[in-house]
């Protein structure tokens, strides 16, 4: 009795989170595709099961048949591990995050803490795949995954210490329990920022530098294929889904709502949550990696200990929750203008002048041209 | 800010217009009358026999080198059925080294040779699109059936055959 | 703790020598760059171009001028209309035709449409460089509309061989003009919502504006030309400097760009499709009837013995033919001024103080076509 | 019926000349030539272009001169090219003013057994591609130029296929 309570229900319980977690990736990946296809204007996959639902099943199947090619020079151990380095994390954020009030593995107290510290584990994996591939795009996308998965960690464990301290718990169920509004409206801010940092640390457009293809071609993955590269895309995947759960956990409400099953509320949360994520990266180009640092580290880490200033602030004076909403409102309006400002109206305001051809045509005088007498340069010179 | 929440709405609008893809096997986008495809060559319905009398003008123009004919006694001719001494007896279009110029056509004094609507050709071999009479007439027919050709220059005086 | 951790010395880091391309994802084309890199940022650049050499300008010495036209088509391959119009021009010019006035006005609609499906092509591959990966397919959702009409007029939807010396082919499709008049509103607001999506989003801007800044002096030194040196704040266009075919009778702007940075490369050519689609309405306003072709042009065409140079605006910039005849039917010597080629030379320039993913977005902005590039 | 396509209808009959030399460019040829004096140019009007010809040796300050002058003002190069007449090379460079808005051609002739002619990237930075293509297909020697490596080519092509004695039918690459 007390060994199957203590090893069998969570082995159990871990075996049905992986076929869960399995299948939800596969639904993002069509989701993602058909959803892609659709802000482009395309039909995304068609032809595999009606609407495309089996090419997730049919590119799993490809890729798991895919020949694995290690390149020469590559440090074999390094090469191998590396996927399950990044995996393993990813997965093992799942043990205490809560589908419903009981629906949970373990339910740490700590729940909330544990999260942000492992899910940020999943960089070593990163690092190794960069650097035992023996490219040059795979080291600068190791780096590039490092320098930007530990700066965007900051912000990510400042906006969970100021959901802790309103809530005054960091057990992800009670957490959930004393949202009341939820805090996306409480904080709006704190959501914002978790959601930027989220993406920055998921890799998603537009924070995607890490395997930016047009830059360095895929990055740490670069010389994967086959059922390597698919762990690599599952982890992706699943820490993508993660964050949406992360997200619809600390600031929308978890699984509560009204007529539908608890498990059914937290799934639509958080597939909504991860459908914006796709709509951004639709509609965002990507950002630069000094830009990425300077994101970072001059407007979300600030605006991260400004998150847990007027959090702490509402809560000393014990102000009503709108007070926190309007600070917060406050601090995203001022912090956009200034980005305003300094992006767009940066050295001037882009546009380009429109020299009507007529005043062209007339700008040089025909006759004119040759006189002895020096001719004033009034051309495109000046 | 402002402006990337004007581009997720651009991408929202467009989600929800209608995609503007077609399923390409499934479904073939029209072409259009003009459409240059692979060179064939045209079938006269009245005499049954191919306009092309092999005089090899478009051979000679032809800015890849594609093609090769030869000509013979056109024996309908001996019969007094045709108005062609000479026939077409081999011509053979590499259609995989054909570039769709249109060359061939502008320069044929016979009308013998049109741009068919077929651009499908893909091949298991590298050489499985040379093509032969046979082949170039039925793509040609089945072009003056898609199209209601008829020819334009039979009717006016003929230029000499000239390169 | 030992002396040598608190000096400041500067760390030993070393160059790294990064090959982008022929196989790179956005080198556009079979182009390779040299890049050496100090962490992320460049320190050298060296580009390598002639994969596609074909030898076009050798080729066409052996090919009758009829056919050396199929060979202008595969130059630029994205703005084909605009590459035969020039060698079509420099025989004419050679010979004395006289185009007729339907043929210039048709020759316009053409080359001004392969203008913004040439820049609706950059629109999408330039989104692509800079990491989003919607714009192509608006882009190509346009391009697409242009090159259906292309295919109703020309037969073909890329490679026409439509121009002939004297005019066209053939004329243009008796429902030409209705459709043209469907397509028009779809283009605007096609490059409308291009606009709206892409130029002024905050990401894009940081990305572009800044980056790769080509000063008026280096772009006139280096020969740079079309959009290129326009949005270094020259605003030449030799659709108005030294016009030609019947440019000289439309009313147009000339956008001109403050500080030769990426943004304005870009936006030179989005207020450029908007240029072209004014001058488009105008021809089609004014499109008279008539002959389509000169009268007096053989069919094997012997310019006199002569040379000439003939330059003209590309969607890439100033294009130029030069041409020597010996008075038979064969081309003596051609050579190609293809503007890609001294856009492509002047990016050197505008590698200072950028970074790896800038590489990418300045290679973008500058618009090459290797076709052109290597003839 | 589909509408048919209508074929242009060709007579033969005599082309007319080419466009001229129009009053502006007859007036840049009578400076052109007042300003060159020194060099002894041999000037003339191909259709509605000057063309000089001038002493390869004192190419680079003859460029230099038509850059500098205020009047002449050619700070653009268009195009550089090479023409083999089998005897001897034809370096062909195209000027144009952007501000001036007129257009000369200054040649060149390098005769074919001592293929050297000097590099004007010291005047034109644009030239540098254009040399290096020469070099590589018609083995001119560009001297001064700093890097002359194969441009179009690979390293270690044999032979020069621009030149009209390259044997394009007997030669075998692989």
């Amino acid at each position: 009795m007390s060994l199957a309570a203590t090893v069998l229900v969570p082995l159990l319980g871990l075996l049905a989170l992986f076929t869960f977690l399995s299948a939800v990736v596969l639904s993002l990946v069509w989701i993602e595709r058909k959803f892609l296809g659709r802000i482009q204007m395309r039909l995304g996959p068609m032809r595999v099961g009606p609407f495309g639902l089996l090419q997730p099943v049919a590119d799993a199947v490809k890729l798991v048949t895919k020949e694995d090619v290690m390149p020469f020079g590559a440090n074999r151990a390094l090469f191998w591990v590396a996927p399950l380095a990044m995996f393993i994390p990813a997965f093992m954020v799942w043990v205490t995050i809560p589908f419903a009030r009981d629906w949970v593995i373990r339910n740490l107290e700590l729940g909330l803490f544990y999260v942000v510290a492992v899910s940020v584990l999943s960089i070593v994996g990163l690092v190794m795949a960069g650097w035992s591939s023996a490219n040059k795009y795979a080291v600068l996308g190791a780096l590039r995954a490092a320098a930007g998965l530990i700066s965007y960690e900051i912000p990510v464990v400042m906006v969970a210490l100021a959901v802790a301290m309103l809530a005054g718990s960091l057990n992800l169920v009670e957490i959930v329990e004393r949202q009341a509004p939820i805090y996306a409206v409480v904080a709006p801010l704190g959501a914002l920022l978790l959601l930027f940092s989220g993406l920055a640390e998921t890799g998603r457009t537009p924070f995607d530098i890490y395997h930016a293809e047009s830059e360095v071609a895929g990055g740490p993955y670069i010389e994967y294929s086959g059922a390597h590269w698919a762990v690599f895309y599952l982890a992706e995947y699943v820490s993508t889904f993660a964050l949406g759960v992360l997200i619809s956990l600390l600031f929308l409400g978890g699984w509560r709502g009204p007529w539908l099953p608890p498990v059914l509320w937290l799934l639509i949360k958080a597939y909504a949550v991860i459908l914006v994520i796709f709509w951004m990266r639709g509609t965002f180009p990507r950002l630069r990696i000094d830009q990425l640092m300077s994101l970072g580290w001059k407007v979300l880490v600030p605006l991260s200990f400004a998150n847990i200033l007027i959090a702490g602030v509402q809560l000393y004076y014990r102000w009503p929750w709108w007070a926190l909403t309007l600070m917060s409102v406050a601090l995203i309006v001022a912090v956009s203008f200034e980005v305003y400002r300094r992006v767009v109206l940066a050295g001037g305001k882009p546009e380009v002048e429109l020299v009507p051809a007529r005043e062209l045509r007339r700008k040089v005088p025909v006759r004119e041209e040759f006189k002895t007498t020096k001719v004033s340069s009034e051309g495109q010179q000046g | 800010m402002l402006n990337s929440l004007k581009g997720l709405g651009v991408t929202l609008k467009t989600m929800l217009r209608k995609p503007v893809t077609a399923q390409y096997p499934k479904e073939h986008l029209p072409v259009n009358r003009r459409y240059m495809g692979f060179p064939a060559l045209t079938w006269d319905f009245q005499v049954q026999e191919p306009y092309c009398v092999g005089c090899m003008v478009c051979i000679r123009n032809c800015p890849t080198q594609c093609m090769t004919a030869t000509l013979k006694d056109n024996p309908l001719h001996k019969e007094g059925k045709s108005t062609r001494r000479k026939i077409v007896d081999i011509f053979e279009v590499n259609l995989g080294r054909c570039i769709l110029c249109e060359i061939c056509v502008e320069v044929c004094n016979f009308d013998a040779i049109v741009m068919s609507h077929e651009h499908e050709l893909s091949k298991y071999e590298r050489n499985g699109n040379r093509v032969d009479l046979q082949a170039l007439l039925e793509m040609g027919k089945q072009y003056q059936e898609d199209t209601g050709w008829e020819p334009e220059q039979a009717a006016a005086p003929k230029e000499g055959v000239q390169a | 703790m030992s002396g040598d951790l608190t000096t400041t010395r500067p760390l030993d880091t070393l160059e790294l020598m990064i090959n982008m391309g022929p196989q790179h994802p956005s080198t556009h084309g079979v182009f390779r760059m040299v890049v050496w890199v100090d962490g992320e940022r460049i320190v050298n650049m060296e580009p390598y171009i002639g994969y596609l050499h074909r030898g076009s300008e050798k080729l066409s010495e052996g090919e009758l001028y009829n056919q050396v036209i199929t060979l202008f088509d595969r130059l630029d391959y994205v703005s084909n209309f605009n590459n035969e119009l020039t060698f079509c021009m420099a025989i004419e010019k050679l010979m004395g035709v006289q185009v007729p006035e339907r043929a210039q006005y048709i020759r316009v609609i053409m080359c001004e449409l392969n203008r913004i499906a040439s820049h609706l092509l950059f629109y999408g591959t330039f989104g692509l460089d800079v990491g989003a990966m919607t714009p192509i397919m608006y882009g190509f959702r346009d391009r697409e509309r242009i090159q259906s009409i292309f295919e109703a007029v020309s037969g073909a939807r890329l490679m026409h061989n439509y121009f002939r010396v004297g005019g066209l082919r053939q004329d243009v499709p008796s429902d030409f003009r209705e459709r043209m008049e469907r397509l028009l509103p779809q283009l605007e607001q096609g490059v409308e919502e291009c606009d709206q999506l892409l130029s002024y989003n905050e990401v894009f801007l940081a990305r572009t504006r800044s980056i790769g800044v080509l000063t008026k002096e280096e772009a006139i030194a280096y020969g740079a030309s079309g959009p290129v040196l326009r949005a270094s704040g020259v605003p030449e266009d030799v659709r108005v400097s030294e016009p030609y075919s019947v440019y000289d009778r439309f009313d147009f702007n000339v956008p001109v760009g403050k500080k030769g940075d990426c943004w304005d490369r870009y936006y030179v050519r989005v207020e450029e499709m908007r240029e072209s689609l004014k001058i488009i309405r105008q021809v089609l306003a004014q499109l008279p009837d008539g002959p389509i072709m000169a009268a007096g042009v053989r069919r094997i065409i012997r310019p006199p013995r002569g040379e000439v140079y003939v330059r003209t605006e590309n969607p890439r910039g100033d294009f130029g033919v030069f041409l020597v005849s010996d008075g038979t039917d064969k081309p003596y010597r051609v050579k190609i001024r293809p503007p890609s080629f001294l856009n492509l030379q002047a990016m050197q320039a505008m590698m200072r103080n950028a970074y790896v993913a800038d590489v990418v977005v300045i290679l973008g902005s500058v618009d090459i076509v290797l076709g052109e590039v290597d003839r | 019926m589909a509408e048919q396509p209508p074929r242009p209808h060709r007579r033969e009959e005599a082309p007319t000349a080419g466009p001229a030399l129009d009053e502006r460019g007859t007036a840049l040829m009578a400076l052109l030539a007042d300003r060159l004096a020194t060099f002894q140019p041999q000037t003339a009007a191909v259709l509605d272009e000057v063309v000089v010809t001038v002493p390869r040796e004192r190419l680079v300050e003859v460029l230099e001169l038509l850059k500098g002058d205020e009047q002449l003002d050619f700070n653009y190069l268009r195009c550089l090219s090479v023409v083999d007449y089998k005897t001897y090379f034809e370096v062909v460079y195209h000027l144009w003013s952007l501000a001036k808005r007129h257009k000369a051609v200054v040649k060149v002739r390098v005769p074919y057994e001592d293929a050297k002619t000097p590099s004007v990237i010291p005047v034109y930075r644009g030239a540098d591609w254009y040399e290096r293509e020469g070099h590589d297909l018609f083995g001119l020697m560009f001297e001064g130029h700093p890097n002359l490596k194969p441009l179009l080519l690979y390293e270690g092509f044999d032979g020069y296929p621009g030149r009209k004695s390259f044997p394009f039918h007997e030669y075998n690459e692989w």
